[in-house]
């Protein structure tokens, strides 16, 4: 649906006039339009809210000042089901803005449905492309969850990944080390449960992590090829039964009614606990006055180290026409920029999507200062995705559902994933 | 106005509250509507207003037909056996509705209603809500509300029922007052005879939905139709007697006794029934007398005396003047002015004098 | 009564339905064809809004489809669990509170929080009166003796906890609707009842109760069609989740998965299709009960 | 007299333990707004703050335009309650006193709509609004909320207990149908009109989900819209989003306050005989 | 069951509508509440049955002070002014509401409500509501409700406003009889001076929440307590005529008018109201005369002739024998007996020769 964006008048206009005033840019191509070109406006809607709203709103106004014919809007939507809630109804409508925030789970729908850009002749474009470095300098794990068969639909934008946040003050007192190893964390769970004290902690929605550990015996969780589920292998049940025996034992808890792990484990109720890196902050406010703690990288298994990486993507929508598509690719340029997700990283605590941004020294000071902000980058290696396949959602709500019976212990381990496995292939299929 | 009524009829699920009633009112006509309750008086007047549309029958103002006119184009004043007032306006603004339905600026409508709440003398309480009065108080409203706007045509249903004497009558004569002085067409429903009487131009008797008797008020009185009307009226009530033939041509035999009662006329009928109203009855001497018999009881009712007298197995009562000696056990001979004598048929009532419709329906039927 | 339909009456009834009705068709009844038509697509576009083929095939998925059913029960169990408590205590409330006793407005004002406050708020205080440990609940529950509930993460309870939830929610709406409603009774009564040795009792069963019949029978239609509809409580009750195992997953709340969560159109209007037929009957039934029971006065 | 003394205390009693469970939540929220971050999730729960941080409702203020929501909510509201409330007398009145062809079939489908969950409409209502152009402007966030089947329902239950004789009264004295419904039938159902109106004030007031999705721009959007803003992905802001709450449903209160002492004050109903 | 009320004060926000009321209503007694439209009368009733508290007073049943029972207590049977039937329960299941009320099962209280129903002459309409019933069907309805229990006390607010005479009158002596019948004391407000006089033993007389006069129907009739009492009674109202006095004794000159009335007592006052009944004057001849003017107006009522005669500038009116021949023009001559003429105070009003209380309440503190 983006076909002929060569020949748009502005694509070559771009790089000529560098003088005009932008002065701070530091990536070729995004210079600013030339004069002559038409005003173009671009919305881009976001589930943004708060000081990340204020955040993004300080990105647009520099790039709207960087650029002059270009006027991007930026439209808070509510949260994120309110915003793809709007979606759909605004896809129905024909009546889509030009860029909005995706969580990664929900673009394989917009593709199916066919209303997502492709953005492969964007950054292939000689001009206003991006250089293969720049790509390279895209955090790999990102960009791969940003393409399907070679063709980017998105650009990672607020990402966060699964960490573990631990309570110094107690593994002090026992004198234990920080964990490394699903081992470390048996050990450690061990030895701290008691008095009120629950070891280990799972959030609600642990299936990101029984994904992992999955992943880090060698297993697949959905084939991403084949739409096939296939988590009821041995190493899911291995998987499943490892932190099912933790939790029967005691020495692991989920967090059940507190909704939110970082609340019991704010309190001391639990000594870890493995959650989403974006929870730092709200960790931070819960343990405030209540305990020590800091975050280190997902366990590994067996020497393989493996974390998921989720969060929200950029999308461009095909309603637009092709001048807006253009101004909407500059801004999605901007926002991944290595200053902008840098900032960005350092002001809403999502992980910074360019490698090259950890490098600034602005982006080193805050780390050195909020070591807990440490953890996500540094499994960068060891990341991976969820599968992204139509029918994700509905195969989450399944997984939940079994898995949460299986807990109960109404189902065994095996038959839990069985029937997860096979209801979610129905799914799947259809 | 005239107000013509043709075969009016109304249904209810099983009972017929009216029934073919046709008569006219004339313009500027004060008519009396009587009848025992539920005899369908406020069916009657709910007919005219247009708040019952008629099972069948037609409804003329002038020569206008109003059947399917709505209520509020008609023009009317009416005083509702409930009041009907309006429980969340003042007394003030109850009066003042009508008028300012029709428009009439505020200013003299406000004037308008306070005249008229002196009128019925509920001038100091206008500011209040109408939960706040008495039942004739209440009525008095009511009455006010009806008559405000000085309407074409003014339905007043038992519209007195819950004032004492004094202030009735001067209501009463009010409403007559400005009924003749507006010309307004009107008719009244009471249950007080000597009201409808006195007040009204012709009275309308009705019964089981039937009108009986449609007359001038003294006429009614003095000719009733049928058995029924002559029984409707008059205080004590009159006296029935019945007779049969007897060989002899106008000798009756007095049934359930033995006595033998002489009339004027020459009655083909087996059987008659007498009306005597007690009133007419007074007390003479043997060779006088209509009917013989004892006194059994013996009352006086304010300047009158009432006496009870057993004539076989019937009793009758009797008005006689309380200077007359008489007492209870004594033997009396009763006379009565021929004319005074009531024939009725002995089955449908019927008046034997005055043609033989048999529930005075037919009679009516010159007004339709 | 006498009055008959006419066509006159009708044009009339008409020109008084209009303005709400071009409201209530455009906003209401449109989508709801819309979507009930939808219910039938088997092979759509729901973008393009391009239907390459009907057929029933959505109502024999979620007939087979295990947790449709397992709605359906929840929520006849909601149902059967919210309203008839609700109507009695919120009905007892509204009675105290048109009587006349001191600090009346400010009870009434109480009364009707719930009704206003926040949301969020409501779930949260819920969610801490539930918790297992520190609730306020199962601290009362102690003091009888009884050993803490997992109310929130025991699927045997979890429905309890809703309906609880939803009793205490949905009180001050009923509560100021009865308030209206016993305005509606003309005081005499009580007179005449009191006169006729009518104890507080007899009085509110022989002249409140069917002289409230309206209000009643409005009640009982509007709180049995938005229990059946019950879904932020669930929402919010359990964060987004349909309770634990699938406890409190309702209609609503299946009807909400497939559409906004797994993008399945053509089933969610065949649930809420379902979902309609069943409320629908209901009322239908309450209908006609309520020609018999209720009194107008 | 001591039996009645008795009950009333009863009565209090029992009122008062309701209250406290009712007015849990909001103390809740008061408590909260006032809280620091750490003492929000704090089990079991503080409710009276270490130390009360009033700044939390400055800083709540700030996060966004509060003032122009303020100014949209009242709008919005004040609006769509007087447009409901037209339509809604209007056609009370037809299903109560007009007895007209299909008026059972009329309303059982009006009731019909009630029973479809609005999550299946939300989308199709958005596709009319686009064809009529209406999103982002007053109209979408208004005239779709100008009728209301159950305050439609509820006021013709009221309707209908008010005494024909009233209407014969009416007409009688010349008034006409519209006129006795404006004059007569809609004081005297007082108590549920601002029954009625209270609701509808309430849900409009609150409403967050269809102003996020028919509006755009800032300039359109009302109170709740800013509530979401202490909304994140990993959580919320609690205290800052239960202090601007707090200012959010004060107006409610208010109104509400003032407001119930009229359902309650009832008509007079006299005025009947029989 | 005597009743006894003591100072009973009954204050709505700017109006006192009964003002230090007491009296005794003895065990059995039928007592007669009069007085004109909103002097109170519901309101004492209301106090009775309990359903209004007093500002202050008490009422005692026998013994027992129940001034703060409630009503459902007091086993009263009350026909409200406004018949306050239920309107969603058939008249069969409104009779039968205070049976069910005192635990009576539900067939027999089935059966004494039929019998009641039929007593009152709508045993036709029992399965009806009470919507679907005529004005007076639906009094009547309320009247067997409220005898249908055989209360201790009955509390009867104007029950036979809304029936026509001959149902009134029986109704009026159904009530007679079973209150008789079963000995309840009953009170019973009516505005029907021959229906007070006739039924009741007591008569009380209230105007503007006081009580005037309270006594035996022929006393107050004879002997009015005071000038209002005298007027509120009897029909045509009684005249009152001024009289000034003069140097001799028993001799007096009337007012606006230069004609010397001669009386047998000698007052002290200088001027004096004397009441006159109309139906106490004849007419008599010049020597006889006690006042003399011209007939300006003749009228026959019933079977009476209504003569209206101007004396100076004020008109009096006299009930005279329709067999004496008088046209309007005449000099007229009206005689009375001097015991029927009545004397009161020019400024309170009170009668002359009853003591000298000034409104009736003093004499009344007797019963309390
Ligand atoms: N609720 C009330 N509020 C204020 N004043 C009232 C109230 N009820 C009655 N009144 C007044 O008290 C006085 C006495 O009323 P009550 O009903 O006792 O009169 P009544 O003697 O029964 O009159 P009627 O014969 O007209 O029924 C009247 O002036 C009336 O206006
Ligand atoms: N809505 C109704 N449904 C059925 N029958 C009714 C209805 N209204 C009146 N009736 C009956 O119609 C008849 C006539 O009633 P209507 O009210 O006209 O009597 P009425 O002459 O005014 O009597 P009253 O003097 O007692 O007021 C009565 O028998 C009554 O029971
Ligand atoms: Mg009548
Ligand atoms: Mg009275």
């Amino acid at each position: 649906a983006c076909g002929g964006n060569e020949e748009t008048n502005g694509a070559e206009a771009n790089e000529e006039e560098t003088e005009q005033e932008s002065t701070e840019n530091t990536d070729e191509g995004t210079e600013t339009e030339e004069a002559s070109s038409e005003p173009v406006e671009v919305d881009f809607w976001h589930a943004m809210s708060g000081p990340h709203e204020e955040a993004i709103k300080e990105f647009v106004e520099q790039f709207n000042s960087e650029h002059e014919n270009i006027t991007v809007t930026p439209v808070n939507q509510g949260s994120y089901d309110d915003l793809e809630q709007k979606i759909m109804a605004a896809a129905k409508a024909k009546s889509l803005p030009t860029l909005a925030q995706a969580v990664t789970n929900v673009v394989p729908e917009y593709i199916g449905n066919d209303f997502v850009s492709p953005l492969n002749d964007f950054i292939e474009d000689e001009e206003i492309g991006l250089s293969d470095e720049e790509l390279a300098d895209y955090v790999d794990v990102f960009k791969e969850s940003s393409s399907w068969d070679g063709t980017y639909y998105s650009l990672p934008f607020s990402k966060s990944t699964r960490i573990l946040f631990y309570n110094t003050g107690l593994l002090e007192e026992h004198n234990l080390e920080v964990p490394e190893t699903w081992a470390d964390i048996r050990n450690i769970a061990e030895t701290v449960t008691g008095d009120g004290v629950v070891g280990m902690g799972f959030e609600n929605s642990y299936e990101a992590e029984f994904q992992a550990i999955l992943k880090q015996l060698g297993g697949t969780y959905i084939d991403e090829a084949t739409s096939e589920a296939q988590f009821a292998s041995e190493e899911g049940i291995k998987a499943m039964t490892m932190m099912k025996d933790m939790i029967d034992e005691g020495i692991a808890r989920t967090a059940g009614e507190d909704d939110y792990m970082s609340n019991p484990f704010g309190r001391g109720d639990v000594a870890m606990y493995i959650g989403s890196s974006a929870g730092i902050p709200h960790v931070g406010s819960a343990a405030e006055g209540n305990i020590e703690w800091s975050a280190t990288t997902f366990p590994t298994l067996d020497g393989e180290a493996a974390t998921s990486f989720a969060g929200n993507d950029i999308v461009m929508f095909n309603q637009a026409e092709e001048a807006e598509q253009k101004a909407a690719w500059e801004f999605m340029k901007f926002l991944t920029s290595p200053e902008v997700t840098a900032e960005w990283s350092m002001k809403s605590g999502y992980l910074p999507v360019r490698y090259s941004a950890q490098e600034t020294s602005e982006y080193q000071a805050f780390v050195e200062e909020n070591p807990e902000y440490e953890a996500g980058p540094q499994q960068f290696d060891a990341g991976f995705f969820i599968a992204r396949v139509q029918g994700g959602d509905a195969v989450r709500n399944i997984v939940l559902e079994e898995t949460e019976l299986i807990l109960l212990g109404e189902k065994s381990v095996e038959e839990g994933l069985q029937s997860a496995q096979d209801r979610a292939n129905e799914a799947l299929q259809k | 106005m005239d107000v013509y009524l043709d075969n009016l009829t109304m249904e209810f699920e099983d009972i017929t509250a009216v029934n073919r009633l046709s008569t006219t009112i004339k313009d500027g006509e004060l008519v009396s509507l009587l009848g025992p309750s539920g005899c369908g008086k406020s069916t009657t007047l709910m007919l005219l207003a247009g708040l019952y549309k008629p099972t069948s029958g037609d409804i003329y103002f002038g020569e206008k037909n109003v059947t399917k006119l709505d209520a509020e184009k008609r023009e009317i004043g009416m005083v509702f056996q409930n009041y009907a007032l309006y429980p969340h306006l003042s007394v003030l603004k109850n009066i003042m509705f009508p008028l300012r339905m029709q428009k009439v600026p505020k200013k003299e409508a406000k004037e308008r209603a306070i005249e008229m709440a002196n009128l019925v003398q509920i001038g100091h309480l206008v500011d209040r809500k109408p939960g706040q009065l008495s039942g004739g108080q209440q009525q008095r409203v009511a009455i006010a509300r009806a008559l405000v706007k000085k309407p074409k045509l003014l339905l007043l249903d038992e519209p007195l029922s819950n004032l004492d004497a004094r202030l009735r009558l001067e209501m009463r004569e009010e409403i007559r007052r400005i009924q003749q002085e507006v010309g307004i067409t009107a008719i009244f429903v009471t249950h007080d005879q000597e009201e409808a009487l006195s007040i009204s131009d012709r009275v309308m008797l009705m019964k089981g939905g039937l009108l009986q008797q449609d007359s001038a008020p003294q006429e009614m009185y003095r000719k009733p139709i049928n058995s029924f009307t002559a029984a409707f009226l008059g205080n004590p009530p009159i006296n029935f007697l019945q007779i049969k033939k007897t060989e002899k041509p106008r000798t009756f035999e007095l049934m359930n006794s033995s006595q033998i009662v002489k009339i004027p006329v020459n009655h083909e009928k087996e059987r008659i029934q007498l009306g005597l109203r007690p009133e007419n009855l007074y007390v003479t001497n043997k060779e006088d007398a209509f009917i013989t018999g004892e006194v059994i009881h013996l009352e006086t009712i304010g300047r009158d005396t009432l006496i009870r007298v057993q004539i076989g197995e019937v009793t009758i009562r009797a008005l006689i003047d309380p200077s007359i000696d008489i007492n209870v056990g004594d033997q009396c001979h009763l006379g009565i002015n021929q004319e005074y004598i009531h024939y009725f048929d002995v089955e449908n009532g019927a008046n034997l004098e005055r043609g033989n419709s048999n529930d005075g329906q037919a009679d009516m039927e010159q007004y339709a | 009564m006498m009055d008959k339909p006419t066509w006159n009456n009708t044009l009339r009834a008409l020109l008084y339905l209009l303005p709400a009705l071009i409201i209530l068709i455009t906003f209401n009844i449109y989508p709801i064809i819309k979507s009930f038509l939808m219910s039938l697509y088997t092979d759509y576009d729901f973008y393009n809004d391009v239907v390459y083929k009907y057929g029933l095939s959505n109502f024999i998925q979620i007939f087979k489809d295990p947790n449709f059913l397992k709605a359906v029960i929840n929520t006849t169990v909601f149902v059967i669990g919210v309203v008839p408590i609700s109507i009695v205590l919120s009905l007892a409330i509204a009675i105290l509170l048109n009587s006349k006793i001191k600090a009346l407005s400010f009870f009434r004002t109480i009364y009707f929080l719930p009704f206003v406050t926040s949301v969020v708020a409501v779930a949260i205080v819920w969610s801490w009166i539930f918790h297992s440990d520190y609730g306020l609940l199962n601290y009362f529950l102690g003091l009888f003796g009884i050993d803490p509930i997992q109310w929130l993460t025991d699927p045997a309870y979890s429905m309890p906890a809703l309906i609880i939830l939803s009793i205490w929610k949905g009180l001050g709406f009923n509560i100021i609707i009865f308030l209206a409603g016993l305005q509606n009774i003309n005081k005499q009564y009580y007179l005449a009842a009191q006169v006729d040795g009518a104890s507080g009792w007899h009085r509110f069963l022989s002249v409140t109760l069917p002289l409230l019949s309206p209000t009643m029978f409005f009640i009982s239609i509007i709180s049995i069609i938005n229990a059946f509809k019950v879904f932020d409580e669930i929402f919010a009750l359990f964060n987004g989740r349909p309770g634990p195992a699938n406890s409190t997953l309702t209609v609503v709340y299946y009807v909400y998965q497939k559409f906004y969560e797994e993008w399945e159109f053509g089933l969610a209007s065949a649930a809420a299709f379902v979902l309609f037929i069943i409320v629908f009957l209901f009322t239908l039934i309450q209908l006609s009960l309520g020609k018999k029971f209720v009194h107008y006065q | 007299m001591v039996k009645s003394a008795l009950s009333r205390t009863t009565i209090y009693i029992l009122l008062s333990l309701g209250a406290v469970l009712m007015l849990l939540p909001f103390v809740w929220m008061i408590s909260t707004s006032l809280k620091a971050p750490n003492e929000v999730m704090a089990m079991p729960p503080v409710w009276v703050p270490a130390e009360w941080k009033f700044e939390n409702f400055t800083e709540a203020m700030r996060v966004a335009p509060f003032d122009r929501y303020f100014i949209n909510s009242v709008i919005v509201t004040i609006v769509s309650t007087i447009g409901e409330l037209i339509t809604t007398i209007l056609a009370a009145y037809a299903f109560s006193r007009i007895q007209f062809y299909g008026r059972d079939i009329v309303f059982a489908v009006l009731l019909g709509t009630m029973m479809v969950p609005s999550e299946v409409l939300l989308i199709p209502n958005f596709v009319t609004l686009s064809n009529l152009g209406w999103i982002d402007t007053y109209s979408a966030l208004i005239i779709p909320w100008t009728a209301s089947v159950f305050a439609i329902f509820l006021l013709r239950q009221y309707f209908l207990g008010i005494p024909k004789e009233l209407s014969f009264a009416a007409k009688v004295d010349g008034c006409s149908e519209f006129k006795f419904l404006w004059y007569v039938m809609a004081p005297l159902a007082k108590p549920a009109l601002i029954t009625v109106a209270l609701l509808k004030v309430i849900n409009s007031w609150n409403a967050f989900l269809w102003p996020i999705i028919v509006t755009n721009s800032q300039e359109l959007r009302t109170l709740p819209v800013g509530l979401s803003a202490f909304t994140t992905e990993a959580g919320i802001k609690y205290e800052l989003l239960m202090a601007a709450s707090s200012m959010v449903i004060l107006p409610m209160l208010i109104l509400f306050f003032i407001m119930q002492k009229y359902i309650v004050a009832g008509v007079a109903r006299t005025g009947l005989k029989g």
